[in-house]
């Protein structure tokens, strides 16, 4: 049970990487380089308005908090733009995509490894 | 062109000796490339190995298609030309190394721009096709190509210090616009050209396109999950491998109830075309 | 030889062009590979693409040793060598090559069988080798040089359809010896003659010790514990990374109190040397 | 607290990996392909003698139950034989040496992850 009378509200821990080219997007200050790798740790909320926290408020929060400029790159209306390729602890984002329920809305769990790459056209 | 062959020649089996006395290759393997037609599109960086190797390997058809000429700034990583190719057609070029590597590979160039109105006939015939295009409305083009004509796509890119490389369009998984159903925009998207690439890195993932072709040609490609390669120069362990989704019902091509059924404008499609230079962003 | 360059020419401005807007290589970084001096032991499977990428990426002396000569056999993996040059001798060969892909590399060849009586003097004056051979007795010969001389020995190998690459005897890291200081018993070991090599997995070998030879030369190469890296054209992720041992206190050669000083009778010590051919008993 | 009255002896389950040839010594029927790569699961006891289950014993189990024929290209008087590489949990066993203690009484864990793979010599 979560103890919500004194204490800090419960936070998640997201282990966040930016890879490909996104990494240029990042604020310094948020970036942290673990074994060659532009990494990130993001912390969340549980939950927003009552709901448990997803990928989509990741996005956001990145979005709003980590983008140096051009926020578009990153996000736009509809959610992560396209080109990006989302990893959750390693696989591809689609595959956790249920009937009618949106990718984005996917349920993050405390110390969840997300991947945000940049697809390549360059040969 | 080059009549299927039963056997191999006494020439073909001291060259490929080393692959014979395999059993995951072996005569059968070795009759199996000698009788693949392949085409690679691009003789770029991607393009340079992954032909080279194809031919070198024993592939008895190979097909390379570019419009471009080489340039002094290709030299770096395009290891199929040569410095005294500067200038010239790229085809044409590629075609002279290749015969050099191995004679009795029957290469035959398309010294064209691919574009919707040649694909179909430029592809038809090859039993699969290498993705080494550097711009994201020929990849669109080249996918959407292969989907229609069913034939299986190995998909390689790199760019500055990193290369990503995928078999698509292959046993119940995924094409490109399976994963990328909506192009990026044209200002996120960074080529050679602007934003740089080490040599050798497309040479890392033209090498592993060969591999992959090699694997599907010889029937050795699982089946299992569709599978994404990544590499990073930087990272102390360079390669990830990720799985990916199947095919999408809702893909606009390969879907259930395809939306695309002919090839479309791709420059209009994705904002940019194949000889547009990238806006001044300096942003992937 | 080549005097060192404190600025790029105006040519080196535009061949590395795609290099040079990289902060990771850059203008430093591109003459640092200019100035540097590399010997690659071995012109077969994995000195190819390895000599051939850096040569093409700039880097400006170019060492080979090898004393063998060009063989149909080969030409399946040592794309370096065309059929043509079947009977040449394999440096001279190569060099042919590299001076078509980069005229300005300076390319020196040394058309001799490494031995210790040899090792010392030809390895002595490069700033990193490249263990491109393909036998036991060669690879101790080698990796003792190295430590010798305090030369970093980027090492690979590949058999039938597996590869492996690591870098050693550098910052802190293990040495050939650490990993392995008794060497194998004769006949577990599998050359690429009898046991086979599928060509482009050397390829990828190949093209990854260029990699690390450019992250080396360049400063970029990670000081952090050194790993091995896997390969397997089999397996559906390819790529294993493994951290290893660092520089072991007891070993022969590196270690606080070597007993190892000076270069012994590699062939004595692996009970087979380089031209012998492996016992027939098709195991690894 | 194990209990010993009627029930089967305890057992540790490894998960062994041979690869880079090795896997040609090891009998068919007790390999298993695994994504491409030739696997087994093999069943220690927990002790031996009273001592925790090693690396030893799991190599001396191979050497014995698994192999095609020529145990001494796998196991020689001295342990696993030079030229073999060996991984536990991805790592180098070397990095499990203690000062004193010999790399082979590295002790096994329920479900550990050893790969027993052969240098390559070839190019
Ligand atoms: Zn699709
Ligand atoms: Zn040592």
């Amino acid at each position: 049970m979560a103890d919500t009378t004194e204490k800090e509200t419960p936070k998640l821990l997201i282990n966040v990487e930016f890879s490909d080219g996104l990494e240029t997007l990042i604020k310094d200050e948020v970036l942290k380089k673990r074994e060659g790798r532009s990494c990130a740790q993001i912390k969340l909320e549980e939950t927003y308005g009552g709901s448990p926290a997803t990928i989509r408020h990741l996005a956001e929060y990145i979005r709003d908090n980590c983008i140096k400029s051009k926020p578009e790159l990153f996000y736009d209306k509809d959610g992560v733009r396209p080109g990006i390729l989302v990893l959750i602890n390693n696989d591809d984002w689609e595959l956790f995509e249920e009937d009618g329920i949106d990718k984005h809305d996917y349920k993050l769990e405390n110390n969840a490894d997300v991947v945000f790459i940049s697809t390549l056209h360059g040969g | 062109t080059m009549e299927p062959a039963d056997q191999l020649s006494r020439n073909e089996i001291q060259r490929f000796s080393r692959q014979l006395v395999m059993e995951e290759i072996g005569v059968e393997g070795q009759l199996q490339l000698r009788n693949s037609k392949v085409l690679v599109v691009g003789t770029g960086g991607l393009g340079s190995p992954c032909a080279m190797y194809l031919a070198a390997m024993g592939v008895g058809t190979l097909g390379l298609v570019d419009h471009d000429t080489v340039d002094h700034s290709n030299l770096h990583r395009q290891i199929i030309h040569t410095a005294g190719a500067c200038g010239s057609s790229k085809v044409i070029s590629a075609r002279m190394t290749l015969r050099r590597l191995n004679p009795q590979c029957n290469v035959r160039i398309h010294d064209q721009l691919l574009d919707s109105s040649n694909a179909l006939q430029i592809m038809r015939g090859y039993d699969i096709v290498i993705d080494a295009t550097d711009n994201a409305a020929t990849r669109y083009l080249v996918n959407d190509a292969c989907v229609m004509l069913g034939l299986p796509l190995v998909s390689g890119s790199a760019v500055r210090l990193e290369g990503q490389l995928t078999v698509l369009n292959y046993a119940g998984g995924p094409c490109y616009r399976c994963l990328f159903p909506v192009p990026p925009p044209p200002d996120t998207v960074a080529t050679c050209s602007d934003a740089g690439v080490l040599g050798v890195v497309p040479g890392v993932i033209g090498c592993l396109q060969a591999m992959e072709t090699v694997k599907v040609l010889t029937g050795r490609k699982s089946m299992d999950s569709p599978m994404l390669l990544l590499f990073s120069y930087k990272a102390a362990q360079p390669f990830r491998s990720v799985r990916l989704r199947s095919r999408m019902a809702s893909c606009a091509v390969c879907g259930d109830a395809p939306s695309i059924t002919r090839l479309i404008d791709y420059v209009a499609f994705c904002g940019s075309g194949p000889n547009d230079k990238t806006p001044d962003l300096h942003i992937l």
